[in-house]
């Protein structure tokens, strides 16, 4: 049995959803969110290679990178973000960002 | 592992590759499935733990884990230059950020944890539909068939393959990733870049231009008073 | 390879921006607090400067093998978004100095905020729309949440930032999909692919993430807590020119990376839905606010919705009509967030449509204008948003999607509602205190596009033509 | 293209309103310390008004009333096929003038009694002025549309801010039920382009519409008509927009706006669908019977002059319904000749009521009683409009009601036996209201110092009376002017 | 001869007297007013006599050919000929639909004219000496001259359009009379009745109108009579076949009807409410709320007659349908019962009367019924003098009795009011019909034994119902005897009874406007109210005799001229001379023993009367309470429809708002709080929302593609 590209999709797509419910699964802590976050790009990230190499076009493989890129800067918006409402609230809890609903 | 994948890149064409590959027999291709398996339940379990540890810091660490074993998947394919990307720009920036902003944060994080687990049933049926959609998409496609398999079309290695279009086909795109990262960057520091009049900063020239009389006060004390 | 002239047939604007923006670094690190003010004038003039260029290379062009492509159509929408975003930096610059965060930092992030929505309007490949994508996001995220030291605005910066990189995944998953199953990240060989359920799924997913970023229902969740949260100037700019490049890039990419027959079928349905329940989100959630801000949040939801019904009239009914629509819906946004920060009372803003009280026995003008501004946003005949919801109910029936007709047409009676409710908020109540006066440029954008709404309702000609020709362009 | 008289008629009461308000934001806001304004916005208003009436005449001049088709056409390209066309024929020509004339008569009324925010109401009563005449004279859907809808506002704020304690409830209800039904009709209007590529009226009545896709739009047309005319059960918006909306609203709004459902079915729903209208013909009578018979017996149980009144208009239109919709010249005539009888009979009795209400400050019946013996003349003119809108012989309302019914009897003898039946209650409630209120002994002391209609309210309700009695003995004055147009709107359904 | 200025001026001008009288009122005055409608009446009614002789005296019509448009050829009974058109101007012109102001000169008309104008002159007369103290003189001449000009217009409508104009104008007048002490809540209840029945018999005309329209096109008189006479081939509007018009069967709500019986039918229904038939009278004694006068122009010569005039103008249509003339038989012989029985037991003046006016009716229409028109309009027209005679007279008694109507307060009179007592007596005798058969009587003796005649003629010929007709008419004419002596009786004769003023409260209501109170013996009136009376007595003596011939006599034919038509198989009025001898002398015998049982009961006996009131048996109540028809209405139709009427309404706000506009916005209101409540600000909520969509959309993609893949 050879080891195909449905593998990598399948461990991608758990990765994926494994991001994904960790962001609703979640109340208590916001900064798990954003490393939910990370988790969904790196199961996109194993699509794009898986992808590139299977199909053995380069392209999915330099996506990849600006998806990294992108998440590293994602990663750095964020937790400035998370750091100033930090700093107004004392409180990162997900339960408590509520001030404004309906 | 990697030896034998450097040989196979050597090669240098896809169609040889191909037949090589093929040529491997099923013991290489075992290993190749094994190593796919280990990784693959680490990634699962470590992605699994990030989101599940009580304590953020655990989560860091496991997230450097998933990043880390990913990376090995990429490897096992082929990607090297990605796998090696992973490591550095996750485990080297983004993972110790967030160990830092996690650390700088002065939460009890013990008190925060908990009551999550009356959402897991709903939350795992959510996933188990997600995974599903994603599988029937996905899996329509032959995936026996792995007519193309090449991480490094055109060229002879991973990297050299990247390297061929990085700055020259996506060239725009480079550029337009750093614009991001600058981005990022001004974001950053205009939220979190301040200068509070409250702060006590070391001014090494008014420390050391400091004298006794300014430093001092006399006071006539009256007894039993106190001041 | 680099020719210059092509590139700049094609992302002149874009290259504009960059440029401009990498200079307001620079000033702004040798000038400092200095450059504060002057920046907005400079952002808004490099915008409308953008907006020229696009102007200039109208029929736009392909460059970098095909990772950009301009076409008119995309320039249409590149000239509304950037004007309207230099007008939203104009209108920001009083606010941010009445509280204190006037800083230099906000016009370059409109400004890349700017090259982003270039870029995915010229975006021929998913890469570029990614790109694109995150450069306008990251930029918004931390505008949202550029009132640092309100606990709303930045709770509303992190639930945008959440959602919107959830949202960036799933857009991202989609379009590895796509490129999984097609082999290409460009839209050109993506719509020549077989459209496997590999890719078909990419798309949905791609859907998902798109409407996110138009605040369509039910990826809506997160808009009325960021206009609600954000600060008005910000809220001001996120109402109108993000809004109109990313629908028009929404409609870009289902038009051109999607063509295929089993393609368009699909996402027609999928896109009716979102619009549906946009617009009966819209509709029904903008009724119990109180919040203006909130409120229009709701209506933008609303607005969205009835721009994904010519969206999903697919290119040859609904491409102008898009244009048409989105065009009204963002001059009106404009004035009525101009009308958001005219609401100035003992110092501070209010943001209760019960502020409004009485308006008219104080300041007619305003009154009106803003009346007028509603009646053009509620898509009533009397100003150019009439001839936009009438551009979208065209698209609606000539594709024969008459539940989604129908729909609009329910949708718009409730909106009217809440509509005529400020009106008569304004009209009919005793009034409470005064406005205090605000900058210029606020009253100014008011009237302006007060008056322009009404203008254009009598003269679109032009405007409709153009429209058309730049959607018949599309098309071939 | 000669003198743009229609366009003239249309647009000088907005540039009026225009005008009024450039001067008073130039002059200044003159506001007096208790809140009232300087009447002299109101004198200019009329002025503008009366100017509107006096081109109008004008225009009725130029008008060959022994012309065929549309006359006076102006066509300006606005978009995408879709042209700013104005024409106007017998029809339209008549509610034309009667808009301009009751426009003024409006204004007049409201001479002393509006004394807040003069400005506003005065340009409000300009604009919705333009936008009414706009709808009788648009010769393309669109802009039929656009005028159609665009009343709405002056009218909703007239309602909004002059009007009675539920004044929000029924301005909303007025503003959004008519809305839901116009949003259906522009979607008809949007396929109708479309499918015959242009929404020139003209030519839409020479295209013949799919008969599947008439009755869509049919049914489309009638949701917004329906609403407008109105007929039952769309109803409730009207007594509650009578009751809240000041005198002069309450005489437009029965004076005008009702019209424009009636003009509607005539001018478009008509010619243009032929077939629906046929199929569609026994559903019109039944809505029609009922909202007769309804509408009169709910007029007798009311206890607001008002509302007794509104009811009684929602009768009165079921009228032009039923004679619409027979098909018949006799019918159709009928119908036109009722909505400008009514136009008159109803406007003037919210005068009526006003009148009182200026005085006194309530409408209850109850509350009155005895009148006659303070305001004789106010009396004479009740009973005249009274006896008017019970439909005695002599008077305009008698006309429209027996030919409707002729019409109708042709068409279904059940139709006209129930709207004769209407005739019979229709006396019940008038005289009722009549005698509670003119006849018997005064029994509200506070009625004991009341005075009689003074001067401008008879400026006001002279003409109306006049015009009623006019028209009821010399009808055919009306009908020499509307048969060509009656027979256009019928030549399709005939035909076909 | 015949003028048309004389025609025209007698039509218009007591309407232009009361434009006059009505709007200038403050500029003429009260005896401005009351100057010029009395005088423009009063000279009308002298015209219009003058022409009615001109017209009798041309032995049948020759002597008034004047106009070359008059029949040229006289004599030509069954052509619609004897008749001329003074068109005024065009009024409705619709299509078919063509309607003039026009005045049409036949017989019948001038007849009418006649009776019309010449009542009403005399009541303008009167008035002048019973309303005096009123203050709203000017308004009560502007009325009666309204309404005698609406009643002209009736009569010589050339189209039913104008004579739905008269018919509901002289509803109008009734109603404005009727109603005319306006304080008081009586007489404005017993208007709106009035004209509410009157609304209800209108339905029915109206509707025949129509249904003549739909099967002539056309609502002219002329062209629609003259086809029936013609039989003439007709296509209804609204339907296919042609056909011979007496053949026609046309659909009707959920029938087909024999078009003419459903035109007469419904005409008839317009001529109940008017005439105040069975079923539809019972506005008529209400109406006597109005001053006395109205009672005697509108409510017992004039308008109330209109009904009879109009199923006789149209008798063509009768002729060819049978059932609608059986029903006019039967509902004029039930009325003519009726009102009789009822009209014994009350003890109003008036109301007596009026039910007398109901009772007259009816044996007028049963004569229409039974085919004999010509009787109809002749006991029509005899009928005018001594019913108004009899009203004038019982206005003289009120008025010296100050108001009093209560005939149980009255008794004694005569010496009083000798003259008024001649002049009821003449009435009394007139209204009895009393007169030697062959020989000669007062006017009623004429015209009432010729309906009785015919009547039997007709149950000779076969006609339906005309038997019954007869016996009731019989029974009747016994009745009529006997109230009408009681009246005398109980008024007039006897002890005078105390008139106490204070517990009327029928008078109370006209204490404030300014009559003074009498304490005293009742006066007799003055002279400007007897000559009225006198004109009248010699009407009530010898109209009959001297128009017998020409009514219904050997002259009939040539008098009416074609204006009443008859078919060829009808011939009830040569019929009469043939009954056998003892019809001749039936009236006589009942009317004389009405008489002897009125004077055993209540000139030899007084008080019998009263205690069959007081121990009021079964047949007493059910004749005193009017058979209990008020309290049947108002417990069925006015509960009914105001029940009905607060139903819908309450409907209105619950039902059709509450689904409507209402339900809808509490819907929506609902759903907006459901919508508002789901954005519940918290992220998870958020993002699951999204997931949730992106797990829809796949879901929907899958499901289109029917789950392939």
């Amino acid at each position: 049995m050879d080891l195909t590209i449905n593998h990598f999709l399948t461990i991608s797509a758990i990765l994926f959803t494994i991001g994904v419910v960790g962001i609703f699964v979640n109340r208590k802590n916001i900064i798990v969110i954003l490393m939910a976050i990370e988790l969904i790009l790196l199961s996109v990230n194993i699509n794009l290679v898986a992808f590139s190499v299977f199909t053995g076009t380069i392209s999915g493989q330099i996506f990849a990178m600006l998806v990294l890129t992108v998440a590293a800067a994602e990663a750095a918006v964020g937790l400035a973000i998370l750091v100033v409402y930090f700093r107004n609230r004392g409180d990162i809890s997900v339960e408590s960002v509520d001030l404004m609903k309906g | 592992m990697p030896k034998i994948w450097n040989w196979t890149r050597r090669t240098g064409s896809a169609r040889i590759e191909e037949a090589v590959r093929r040529q491997k027999g099923i013991g290489a291709k075992a290993v190749e499935l094994i190593a796919f398996y280990i990784f693959a339940a680490i990634v699962t379990v470590s992605a699994l733990a990030v989101i599940m540890s009580k304590n953020p810091v655990h989560s860091v660490l496991w997230l450097i884990l998933t990043f880390f074993t990913a990376a090995g998947l990429f490897v096992l394919i082929g990607a090297e230059f990605l796998a090696m990307l992973l490591v550095v720009v996750y485990v080297g920036a983004v993972a110790v950020l967030f160990l830092f902003v996690v650390m700088m944060l002065d939460v009890d994080f013990v008190e925060l944890k908990q009551g999550t687990l009356r959402y897991w049933p709903f939350a795992t049926l959510i996933g188990l539909a997600f995974i599903a959609e994603i599988a029937l998409a996905s899996f329509a496609r032959d995936g026996s068939s792995n007519a193309n398999f090449d991480a490094s079309p055109g060229a002879d290695t991973n990297t050299e393959a990247i390297g061929q279009v990085m700055y020259t086909d996506y060239f725009l795109l480079f550029q337009m990733a750093g614009l991001v990262l600058l981005v990022a960057m001004i974001g950053a520091i205009v939220l979190t870049l301040r200068e509070r009049p409250g702060v006590k900063r070391q001014n090494i020239a008014r420390q050391t231009s400091r004298r006794r009389e300014d430093a001092t006060e006399k006071v006539a004390v009256e007894p039993g008073r106190g001041i | 390879m680099f020719d210059l002239e092509t590139i700049l047939t094609a992302i002149a604007p874009e290259v504009l921006l960059a440029a401009a923006g990498l200079l307001g670094v620079t000033i702004g690190a040798f000038l400092g607090d200095r450059f504060n003010g002057l920046s907005f004038k400079f952002g808004a003039l490099v915008l409308f400067a953008a907006a020229a260029l696009a102007g200039y290379h109208w029929e736009g062009g392909r460059a970098f093998d095909g990772l950009v492509e301009t076409s008119s159509y995309a320039n249409f929408a590149k000239v509304v978004s950037f004007v309207s975003g230099g007008i939203a930096l104009l209108m920001a610059e009083g606010f941010l100095r009445r509280h204190e965060t006037l800083r230099y930092e906000y016009s370059l992030l409109i400004i890349f905020a700017a090259l982003g929505m270039g870029m995915i309007l010229s975006s021929a490949n998913f890469m570029t729309l990614y790109l694109g994508v995150e450069t306008l996001s990251l930029s918004s995220y931390v505008l949202a949440s550029f009132h640092r030291d309100s606990p709303r605005s930045s709770e509303a910066g992190l639930k945008y930032f959440v959602l919107g990189a959830l949202a960036s995944g799933l857009l991202l998953y989609g379009m590895s999909l796509v490129y999984g199953f097609s082999g290409s990240t460009s839209y050109e060989i993506v719509a020549e692919a077989e459209p496997t359920m590999g890719l078909l799924f990419g798309m949905v997913l791609m859907i998902t993430g798109l409407a996110f970023k138009v605040s369509a229902a039910p990826m809506h969740v997160w808009t009325p807590d960021v206009y609600e949260g954000s600060p008005s100037p910000v809220v001001a700019f996120f109402a109108t020119a993000p809004k109109m490049a990313s629908m028009v890039v929404f409609a870009i990419v289902l038009y051109t990376a999607f063509p295929q027959v089993t393609a368009f079928e699909n996402w027609q349905v999928i896109v009716g839905i979102i619009a549906a329940a946009s617009m009966i989100v819209g509709a029904f959630g903008a009724l119990p606010q109180t919040n203006l801000k909130r409120l229009l949040g709701y209506s933008s939801i609303a607005n969205m919705g009835y721009a994904l019904v010519a969206v999903a009239a697919g290119v040859q009914y609904g491409a102008g009509s898009l244009l048409i629509f989105m065009t009204a819906y963002v001059i009106a946004s404009l004035g009525l967030f101009g009308g958001v920060l005219s609401m100035r009372r003992e110092g501070g803003m209010v943001e209760d449509i019960n502020e409004l009280a009485g308006l008219v026995r104080r300041q007619p003008g305003l009154a009106s204008a803003l009346t007028l501004l509603l009646v053009s946003v509620s898509g009533f005949p009397l100003a150019f948003g009439f001839l936009g919801k009438l551009a979208v109910i065209q698209a609606g029936v000539s594709s024969g999607m008459w539940p989604l007709v129908i729909i609009l047409v329910l949708s718009s009676v409730i909106a009217m509602y809440y509509y005529l409710r400020i009106v008569k908020i304004m009209w009919f109540d005793e009034q409470a205190e005064d406005f205090e006066p605000v900058d210029g440029w606020v009253t100014t954008t008011v009237y302006i596009s007060a008056l322009v709404s009404v203008a254009l309702l009598i003269f679109v000609a032009p405007f409709s033509e153009l429209a058309e020709t730049v959607a018949a362009g599309l098309i071939s | 293209m000669d003198f743009p008289i229609l366009s003239a008629v249309t647009f000088l009461p907005l540039a009026g309103a225009i005008l009024i308000l450039l001067i008073k934001a130039l002059t200044g806001a003159q506001i007096r310390a208790d809140g009232t304004e300087d009447d002299r916005v109101m004198y200019a208003g009329l002025l503008f008004s009366v100017a509107t009436f006096i081109v109008s005449i004008v225009m009725f001049l130029s008008f060959d009333l022994n012309g065929t088709g549309y006359q006076l056409v102006e066509e300006v390209d606005w978009f995408s096929g879709i042209k700013y066309k104005m024409g106007i024929d017998g029809m339209s020509l008549l509610l034309i003038l009667l808009t301009t004339l009751l426009t003024p008569i409006a204004l007049i009324a409201s001479i002393g009694s509006i004394n807040k925010r003069l400005t506003e109401y005065v340009v409000s009563f300009l604009v919705l002025e333009t936008f009414m005449i706009g709808v009788f004279c648009a010769l393309d859907l669109v802009v039929f549309y656009v005028f159609f809808e665009a009343g709405l506002i002056p009218m909703f704020i007239i309602i909004g801010v002059w009007g009675g304690i539920d004044r929000i409830y029924a301005s909303f209800k007025f503003f959004l039920y008519t809305l839901l039904g116009s949003l259906f009709m522009l979607a008809a209007v949007v396929y109708m382009y479309l499918t015959a590529g242009t929404s020139d009226v003209v030519q839409l009545e020479q295209y013949a519409f799919d008969p599947g896709a008439q009755t869509w739009l049919w049914l489309a047309f009638f949701a917004s008509f329906a609403v407008k005319l109105p007929m039952w059960p769309v109803h409730t918006w009207l007594p509650d927009a009578h009751v809240q909306a000041p005198t002069a609203g309450s005489v437009i709004l029965a004076g005008i706006l009702l019209k424009m459902g009636g003009y509607g079915f005539l001018r478009f729903s008509l010619p243009m669908f032929p077939d629906a209208s046929v199929m569609f013909q026994p559903f019109v009578f039944t809505i029609s019977v009922i909202a007769i018979v309804y509408a009169s017996l709910v007029a007798w149980r009311q206890t607001d002059m008002k509302k007794l009144i509104a009811y009684s208009s929602v009768a009165h239109m079921g009228f032009v319904t039923l004679g619409i919709f027979s098909f018949t010249e006799i019918g159709v005539q009928g119908a036109v000749f009722q909505m400008l009888s009514h136009g008159l009979i109803s406007g003037a009795l919210f005068l009526i009521v006003g009148v009182v209400y200026d005085r006194m400050h309530t409408r209850d019946i109850s509350a009155y009683g005895g009148l006659v013996h303070r305001m004789p003349v106010y009396a004479t003119l009740f009973m005249l409009f009274t006896m008017a809108n019970v439909g005695l012989p002599g008077t305009s309302g008698f006309v429209g009601e027996i030919l409707t019914m002729v019409g109708a009897f042709q068409a279904n003898t059940w139709a006209a036996a129930g709207a004769a039946l209407g005739v019979i209650f229709s006396a019940v409630y008038m005289l009722t209201l009549y005698r509670r209120t003119v006849f018997g002994e005064i029994t509200n002391p506070e009625l004991e110092n009341i005075q009689d209609v003074n001067t401008k309210e008879l400026i006001c309700l002279i003409p109306l009376a006049i015009g009623t009695i006019l028209l009821g003995i010399l009808p055919n004055l009306i009908f020499d002017i509307t048969r060509e147009s009656s027979l256009h709107a019928l030549a399709q359904v005939a035909g076909g | 001869m015949l003028s048309d200025n004389f025609i025209t001026f007698i039509v218009l001008g007591p309407g232009l007297a009361a434009l006059i009288a009505g709007l200038f009122q403050r500029f003429i005055g009260d005896r401005g007013a009351m100057v010029v409608t009395t005088g423009t009446v009063g000279l009308a009614g002298l015209l219009s006599i003058y022409q009615l002789f001109v017209y009798a005296s041309g032995a049948g019509g020759a002597g008034h050919v004047e106009h070359a448009s008059l029949a040229a050829d006289m004599g030509h009974a069954s052509a619609y000929v004897g008749q001329h058109i003074i068109k005024l101007m065009t009024w409705i012109s619709v299509g078919d639909f063509h309607a003039d102001w026009a005045i049409r000169v036949d017989a019948m008309s001038i007849v009418m004219m006649a009776v019309i104008t010449s009542v009403s002159g005399l009541v303008h007369l009167y008035s002048w000496g019973y309303m005096e103290d009123d203050p709203h003189k000017a308004r009560f001449f502007a009325y009666l001259s309204l309404f005698t000009f609406t009643m002209l217009m009736l009569v010589t409508a050339d189209n039913f359009i104008q004579l739905f104009f008269g018919w509901e104008g002289v509803g109008l007048a009734s109603y404005l009379l009727i109603g005319f002490w306006y304080q008081n809540k009586a007489p404005n209840d017993a208007a709106i009745k009035a004209f509410v029945t009157n609304r209800v018999g209108d339905f029915g005309l109206a509707l025949g109108i129509m249904a003549v329209f739909l099967v002539f096109g056309s609502v002219e008189l002329e062209p629609v009579l003259t086809a029936i006479k013609e039989n003439a081939e007709l296509v209804p509007l609204a339907l296919a076949e042609a056909g011979p018009v007496r053949e026609i069967v046309v659909p009707f709500l959920a029938w087909d009807i024999p078009a003419l019986e459903l035109i007469g039918v419904l005409l008839f229904i317009g001529a109940m409410g008017k005439s105040a038939q069975f079923f539809l009278h019972v506005w008529l004694p209400d109406a006597m709320e109005g001053p006395t006068p109205v009672s005697a122009l509108i409510h017992a010569a004039t308008m109330v007659t209109a009904g009879v005039y109009l199923v006789c103008l149209v008798s063509p249509i009768y002729e060819y349908a049978p059932a609608a003339a059986m029903m006019i038989t039967v509902v004029g012989a039930v009325t003519a019962l009726y009102a009789a029985t009822v009209g014994m037991a009350q003890n109003d003046i008036k109301r007596v009367i009026a039910y007398s006016t109901c009772s007259q009716l009816g044996y007028m229409f049963f004569a229409a019924g039974v085919g004999a028109y010509e009787a109809a309009m002749f006991h029509l027209f005899t009928h005018a003098f001594f019913k108004a005679l009899l009203f004038l007279g019982a206005g003289s008694v009120i008025h010296g009795a100050h108001h009093e109507q209560d005939m149980r307060k009255m008794g004694g009179f005569a010496r009083f009011m000798p003259l008024t007592y001649g002049a009821m007596m003449i009435g009394t005798i007139a209204i009895i019909g009393l007169g030697i058969p062959h020989v000669w009587g007062l006017s009623g003796f004429f015209s009432k034994d010729a309906i009785i005649e015919t009547a039997f003629a007709g149950g000779m010929n076969g006609v339906p119902f005309a038997q019954l007709a007869f016996w009731f008419g019989l029974a009747a004419a016994l009745l009529t005897s006997f109230y009408s002596w009681r009246l005398v009786y109980m008024t007039f004769h006897g002890p005078r009874a105390e008139v106490d003023h204070h517990d009327h409260d029928e008078a109370e209501a006209h204490d404030d406007h300014g009559h003074e109170h009498h304490h005293g013996d009742p006066h007799e009136s003055p002279l400007i109210m007897l000559i009225p009376l006198g004109v009248l007595s010699v009407g009530a003596v010898f109209a009959g005799w001297y128009f017998y011939d020409a009514f219904v006599g050997h002259d009939y034919k040539a008098f009416w001229d074609g204006a009443i038509y008859t078919a060829k198989e009808n011939t009830v009025l040569k019929d009469k001379y043939n009954v056998p001898e003892w019809v001749f002398w039936a009236p006589l015998v009942v009317t004389v023993t009405g008489f002897v049982l009125a004077t055993f009961t209540y000139l030899f006996n007084r008080g019998v009367g009263e205690r069959i009131a007081k121990s009021g048996g079964p047949l007493h109540s059910l004749f005193a309470n009017k058979w209990y028809f008020d309290e049947l209405y108002n417990a069925t139709l006015i509960k009914g429809s105001a029940w009905l009427g607060n139903t819908f309404w309450k409907g209105d706000k619950k039902v059709v708002d509450g689904i409507g506009p209402d339900g809808v916005s509490a819907l929506v209101r609902w759903g907006a709080r459901r919508m508002s409540a789901m954005h519940t600000g918290y992220l998870y909520h958020y993002a699951f929302v999204i997931i949730g969509a992106a797990l829809v959309f796949g879901a929907v993609l899958f499901w289109r593609s029917g789950g392939a893949g």
